[in-house]
């Protein structure tokens, strides 16, 4: 994408990079929690989110450390219980959905599409402080006697048990709304602040993914509202709707959750897709492969994913009919994402292959993703389900989905912009090693679970019988792996903020707006606004500089 | 908006209230009170949308966005609805004992 | 191939403690699961097991072949089209960017497939859902966090025992919260819903012993919620019946009650050693006094507690919830005699 | 005003994408920095309150389909309780909304024509109107709470159905008078919530069970608008205040058409909940 006035303004050696950028433009802690720039309140995300991501893998560790024997191995039966509703509360709502669009979205979304901020920043700051409010209530929860329902609060076991279900409720409550205000927000952004020459089919990829994204979260998340809203409710006065004692039906509730639910893992899985359409033609130096196809079967995953909901029902006594109809769109789910894949893959062909650490995490995500897709389709063919639902089969297929898939896009996505974000390089080195042992980790965590899955453990055991113990312990040892490897990572990402500022503005060569900043970026983001002549993924303009570190833009007669 | 149009709008509207109390109180037999009564709501509210919120001279756009959610909301209801036949009549007669 | 892996999980066990934890509610021992001899599945002891496996195994193919064929295109393109350096300021081969014979390829050839396997998992799913009318019937019923199994003879246990090779319908129910009958190698599994019943069928095809779960979450002792399913032969799933029939009755009173006791739950609830847990212990309860909401002091005797297991909501012993499910229509009344002898033995 | 309501709107054209310098609008005090234009920034506004709009939809579409699953699967309960609601009232209330409605598309009318004085006028019969409605709920609600006809558990109503006036219109002779006899001592220590009733006089029908569900979902629905009532009066008189210090003009009258909107759209839901929850057949 050209813009005359880019190459002039806001491209800086970094020599002379200038003092005044978004990160020093204010000073002090109240600066940031009045903020309304859009990259501020990324940042604000991008901590808290981390910091989540921490209880929640700390809960993950001690799930696994109590399954390493079949009997009591540190804690009791209803910690145990708390642990897990816990862990999924934590990583679902505060870490996954909000990882990539609120806090790397926040910060690239305006820059990518060229705009000086989103379209209502004071609504972006509201749903930071939301998400905060969120978090308060899920670790007040916590602390007065942990919710033990499980992240699904099925009834009617989550009117009646004794734990403090109604703060976990009103916080995932309030949750939803942080994200409503995100998408509603975005999907205003791209509507309406995009430059002159950003049409629909210039804008990167990542664009359309949070585009679809915000539309799922601006329809499917009040459902989970008022499903929270009922449920306290429920709780309070006893209003029956549920209550099978009363005349209601608990499979109703599963009906709302899933509503929301189902849609809620396109909300976590479509921005990572996103992030695997910027960083893969970058790092392969070659245009993206069948990038309409890509952009709409985002739209249609988006759309698709509303009418599937009944594949977690498949043996609630469900009626036939429903379950058959859910399960035909569940596959069809399978055909835009099956076109993803491949043309991720087709893109490489004949490129030119970085294998710097963003791309092994996308490497890593497109094998990792495709077994927990396909694992996705064993789940959807509504016989085999009925074998395999609610056992560890299961949890393999969403972790690897979500932790294999949404996490590390997240973190392809945290490594490719944090020299945009901060400044400063990470250690190559040290990226590579901790990759690698994060593949490791992974497969040798959920894969055993797919085997305990189809050998019939059930999900959510506290005790299991013996003969499961061998593969509960190699799992165990994986999460362990994945533990030293998240904790090499922190090290050295944080070790890199120490450093002086060093980061060109285009480490890798991409062609999007937002290299077309300075690192980090000016405060208004653009000095002028850019004029965009070409596609996002056009990269015979830019050749390194190995003084700088970073690609510059040939100048336009060729010199 | 003339003012005279909006006035107009506004007296249906109040004379479709009228007519939707007073069907009630005939019985046209099964659910053919309930289906008048939900399309004089969805006539009213067809007059709010268009009129009242300008829908009618706003962006399409709009009217696609708007249009959006209530098919959701029906593909919602009616996906729920289908699986009724599955509740059972006899719940009221089991009596369900509430543990803690 | 993971088993070679196993000790590394048994070094990570040895660092923390291990404790046997309880054991499963209403069954002396845990279950055993059979040895199976596929890696992936259970063994298969009924009708469903192998078209079941089958599609698993397609599934599993069509995976392993897209999996590896990704793996291997990825691998090599990363070698094959390697840049040396950044600095050498490599150009991409080749700008080709769209293709639409290629895009109609990978989208036509995974509908094919998804349109099969959906096509078979609907046939089996409605096979499963749709129990023959011919077949033996049995209720069970789930409670926290047990199960009951009730057969047409009269007889309640809580051991699903079924004959070989018959059609064999079960009805489901739940007195309190989901639960969710699973039985792996039969590859069945339905949840048991409060407030109405659900259904599952099979045929047994091998003779044997089978683990049941509860594989809907529901507190606790979920993981505790086993049970198992014994498959007989014909003469000696009735040699079973008979006896467990003739076991009833010809069982001394108290020893029938202690049975009772066990398999229908109280344990729960009531300890024995006087320590209270959800209701009060039945040590030393005979002839005692107890204070009753509402009424003061009541001398527990035969009727009181005949009435506390048949109408618990009538008199609540004081400082405990009124939370104890009555056992009207569930148990026979020879068994709330024995019952009554039974705590009548507990000094 | 003409064709459209941003008609009125003569703007540089938004479409130039020429910035003012350094995103610093001096000339005019309500445009942000990262709009080129205050025509630019009203669409997007409209286009995020529409967006707004959907979520409300939606998140009243969850209780909506509430109401449709236990109203086929227990039409009973809706027939024998929805004589203790006062479709007179309900009628008021509605006709309440009808008219506040029109005042706000008005109140848009004269902020895009500069009419500053019949502005304010609409605004306050708004807000008047808006009052007005709650008022009559809380007479309603205060003549339920009154006659422990509550929600859920704490259903307990004084009077059984057929003894309320409305049932006795409906049915004339079915509603024969109770006489002491037909009462005979209401069944000791059962909870009276549910279940327990006392015997119907000839030709009535008895209570059906799980009739406190019906007064759930009711509380529960007209509860959670009238919240949504409560933010658009806020709403309103913030508008207000503005209005008076003039604020509004044919450029810039965003915010009255976003809260204008928004009371639409509560409207709206009213249109529905009156006839699902007050005329039943
Ligand atoms: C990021 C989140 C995410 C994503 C993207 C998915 C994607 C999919 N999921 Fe998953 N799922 C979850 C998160 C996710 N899921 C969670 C959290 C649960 C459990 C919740 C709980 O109970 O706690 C769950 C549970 C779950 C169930 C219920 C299981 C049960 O409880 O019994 C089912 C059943 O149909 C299912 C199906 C699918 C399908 C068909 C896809 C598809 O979208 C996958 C499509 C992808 C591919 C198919 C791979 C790429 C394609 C190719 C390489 C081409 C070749 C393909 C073919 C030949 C078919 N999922
Ligand atoms: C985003 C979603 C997500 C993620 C990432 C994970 C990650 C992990 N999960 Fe989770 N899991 C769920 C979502 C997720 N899970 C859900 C929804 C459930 C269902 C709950 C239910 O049944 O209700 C579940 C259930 C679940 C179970 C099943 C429990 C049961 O059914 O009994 C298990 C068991 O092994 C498990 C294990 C793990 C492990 C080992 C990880 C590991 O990948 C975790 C690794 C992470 C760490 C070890 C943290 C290290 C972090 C740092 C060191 C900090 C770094 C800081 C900076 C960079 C600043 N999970
Ligand atoms: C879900 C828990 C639960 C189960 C299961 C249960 N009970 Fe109880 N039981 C209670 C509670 C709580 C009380 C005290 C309140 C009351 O009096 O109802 C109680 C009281 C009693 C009493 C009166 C005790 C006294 O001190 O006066 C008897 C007798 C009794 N139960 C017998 C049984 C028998 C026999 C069974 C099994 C067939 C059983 N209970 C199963 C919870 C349970
Ligand atoms: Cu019963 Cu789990
Ligand atoms: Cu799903």
């Amino acid at each position: 994408m050209t813009s005359p006035s880019a190459t002039a303004d806001d491209i800086v050696a970094p020599a002379e990079r200038a003092s005044d950028n978004y990160l020093t433009h204010e000073k002090g802690i109240l600066s940031w929690l009045t903020t309304l720039d859009h990259k501020r309140i990324g940042v604000m995300y991008l901590m808290c989110v981390m910091s989540a991501f921490l209880l929640g893998g700390v809960f993950a560790l001690l799930v696994r450390t109590e399954l390493l024997t079949p009997g009591r191995t540190i804690v009791d039966h209803d910690t145990y219980n708390q642990l897990f509703t816990l862990h999924g509360a934590v990583m679902v709502f505060l870490v996954i959905i909000p990882g990539i669009p609120a806090a790397l979205g926040n910060f690239i979304l305006p820059l990518q599409l060229g705009a000086k901020d989103v379209a209502f920043p004071r609504l972006n700051l509201a749903s930071w402080y939301l998400w905060v409010i969120g978090a308060l209530c899920m670790v007040l929860s916590l602390v007065i006697n942990a919710a033990d329902t499980g992240w699904t609060f099925y009834t009617p076991y989550s009117t009646t048990t004794t734990t403090s279900v109604i703060p976990a409720l009103t916080g995932a409550f309030i949750l939803g709304f942080s994200s409503i205000f995100t998408g509603m927000n975005f999907i205003t952004t791209i509507h309406k602040l995009r430059p002159p020459g950003m049409t629909w089919f210039r804008m990167p990829l990542f664009l359309w993914a949070l585009y679809s994204t915000a539309v799922i979260q601006v329809l499917a998340t009040p459902v989970l509202a008022i499903t929270l809203l009922m449920l306290i409710v429920e709780r309070v006065v006893g209003i029956g709707i549920f209550d099978p004692a009363l005349g209601g039906d608990p499979v109703l509730f599963q009906h709302f959750f899933w509503f929301y639910s189902h849609p809620a893992v396109y909300i976590m899985i479509v921005p990572a897709f996103g992030v695997m359409g910027d960083i893969i033609p970058t790092f392969s130096r070659k245009r993206i492969f069948g990038y309409k196809f890509i952009a709409l079967s985002s739209v249609a995953i988006a759309i698709l994913g509303f009418l599937v909901w009944g594949h977690h029902m498949f043996t609630s006594g469900q009626s036939v009919v429903s379950a058959t109809i859910f399960s035909a769109i569940s596959f069809l789910i399978a055909i835009p994402t099956a076109i993803k894949v491949f043309n991720w893959l087709a893109t490489m062909y004949k490129g030119k292959i970085h294998l710097d650490t963003p791309m092994l995490y996308c490497l890593f995500f497109l094998w990792v993703f495709t077994i927990g897709g396909l694992t996705g389709v064993f789940l959807g063919v509504m016989s085999v389900d009925v074998h395999l639902h609610d056992t560890y089969f299961v949890v393999a297929h969403f972790h690897y989905v979500m932790m294999g898939g949404s996490i590390t896009a997240f973190l392809a996505g945290m490594h490719y912009w944090w020299p945009k974000m901060f400044g400063r390089m990470y250690d190559e080195k040290w990226g590579r090693i901790s990759c690698g042992l994060l593949f490791v980790g992974l497969n040798l965590t959920f894969f055993p679970q797919f085997v305990l899955g189809t050998r019939g453990m059930p999900r959510r055991y506290y005790n299991y019988l013996e003969e499961f113990q061998g593969l509960h312990q190699l799992s165990t040892v994986g999460a362990y792996l994945m533990g030293l490897a998240f904790l090499t990572t922190a090290a050295y990402l944080l070790g890199s903020l120490r450093k002086r500022a060093d980061a060109p503005a285009n480490p890798w060569g991409a062609n999007t707006l937002e290299w077309q900043t300075p690192s980090p970026p000016a405060y208004y983001n653009f000095h002028n606004p850019p004029v965009v002549t070409e596609g996002p993924y056009e990269y015979a303009d830019w050749v390194y500089n190995k003084r700088t570190g970073g690609y510059e833009r040939k100048a336009a007669d060729g010199r | 908006m003339p003012v005279r149009l909006l006035v107009l709008v506004w007296a249906v509207l109040m004379v479709l209230t009228v007519v939707t109390v007073a069907v009630t109180s005939i019985d046209l037999g099964g659910q053919a009170n309930l289906v008048i009564a939900m399309a004089i709501a969805t006539i009213k509210a067809g007059l709010v949308v268009t009129y009242f919120m300008h829908l009618r001279w706003d962006r399409p756009f709009h009217t696609l966005v708007f249009a959006g959610s209530l098919l959701f909301v029906s593909l919602f209801i009616s996906m729920t609805l289908l699986d009724k036949s599955e509740y059972e009549a006899d719940i009221d007669e089991m009596s369900v004992q509430k543990g803690q | 191939m993971l088993d070679m892996l196993l000790p590394l999980g048994q070094l990570a066990a040895g660092l923390v403690s291990s404790q046997p934890g309880p054991l499963p509610s209403a069954l002396p021992e845990p279950p055993k699961v059979p040895d199976s001899p596929w890696f992936w599945m259970p063994r298969s002891a009924s009708n469903f097991a192998d078209p079941i496996d089958g599609t698993f195994s397609f599934l599993v193919w069509v995976s392993l072949i897209s999996t590896l064929g990704i793996a291997l295109a990825m691998a090599y393109f990363c070698w094959r089209y390697r840049a040396t350096s950044r600095d050498a300021n490599e150009a991409a081969e080749s700008q080709v960017d769209h293709s639409n014979v290629l895009e109609i390829t990978w989208s036509v050839i995974p509908l094919f497939i998804v349109i099969g396997v959906f096509v078979v998992g609907f046939k089996q799913y409605v096979d499963l859902r749709t129990a023959p009318r011919a077949a033996y019937e049995v209720h069970a019923t789930g409670q926290r966090w047990k199960w009951g199994f009730e057969y047409p003879e009269g007889l309640t246990h809580p051991e699903l025992h079924v004959p070989v090779n018959r059609n064999v319908r079960i009805m489901i129910q739940s007195v309190d919260v989901l639960h969710s009958l699973s039985i792996p190698e039969f590859r069945v599994k339905m949840d048991a819903v409060p407030g109405r019943y659900t259904e599952l069928w099979f045929r047994a095809t091998e003779e044997g012993t089978f683990p049941i779960y509860c594989a809907e979450y529901c507190g606790t002792a979920h993981s505790d919620m086993l049970s198992q399913v014994v498959v007989h032969t014909p003469e000696g799933f009735a040699a079973w019946v008979a006896e467990e029939i003739r076991k009833i009755e010809m069982m001394p009173l108290p020893e029938l009650g202690q049975l009772t006791f066990n398999q229908s739950g109280c344990a729960t609830c009531h300890s024995l050693d006087g320590s209270a847990k959800v209701g009060p212990s039945f040590q030393g309860l005979f002839g005692r006094q107890e204070k009753i909401i509402n009424l003061g002091a009541v001398n527990v005797d035969e009727n009181y507690l005949r009435e506390s297991i048949l109408e618990p909501q009538a008199k609540i012993v004081e400082g405990f919830p009124p939370s104890m499910p009555t056992f009207k229509g569930q148990l026979s009344d020879r068994r709330i005699s024995g019952l009554i002898e039974y705590i009548k033995t507990i000094k | 005003m003409a064709q459209s309501t941003a008609e009125p709107l003569a703007d540089h054209a938004a479409s130039s994408g020429v910035h003012g310098h350094d995103g610093v609008h001096g000339e005019n005090p309500f445009l942000a920095h990262h709009f080129d234009t205050p025509r630019h920034q009203f669409e997007s506004g409209k286009l995020g309150i529409w967006l707004f709009l959907v979520t409300e939809v939606l998140f009243f579409g969850g209780l909506f389909c509430a109401y449709a699953i236990y109203r086929s699967l227990h039409p009973e309960i809706f027939v024998w309780a929805h004589y203790y609601l006062d479709t007179f009232w309900g009628a008021v209330n509605t006709g309440v909304l009808i008219v506040s409605s029109l005042t706000a598309a008005w109140a848009v009318r004269n902020a895009q024509l500069g009419e500053q004085k019949k502005l304010v006028v609409n605004i306050i019969i708004t807000i008047a109107l808006a009052f007005c409605f709650l008022c009559v709920k809380y007479v309603e609600y205060s003549h339920k709470f009154h006659e422990n006809v509550l929600p859920g558990r704490h259903f307990n109503p004084t009077h059984e159905a057929w003894e309320l006036e409305s049932y006795k219109k409906a049915h004339g002779e079915a509603a024969l008078p109770v006489t002491p006899e037909m009462h005979p001592a209401p069944a000791p220590a059962a909870p009276a919530a549910d279940g327990v009733a006392k015997q119907p006089p000839p030709g009535a029908p008895p209570r059906p069970r799980h009739v406190s569900v019906f007064f759930s979902i009711y509380f529960f629905m007209t509860g959670l608008h009238g919240i949504h009532v409560v933010a658009g009066i806020i709403t309103w008189l913030w508008i207000l205040r503005r209005a008076l210090r003039g604020e509004f003009g044919p450029k810039h009258f965003g915010a009255v058409d976003y809260a204008a909107l928004y009371w639409h759209l509560v409207d709206l839901i009213w249109i529905y909940l009156f006839p699902l929850l007050y005329l039943i057949h």
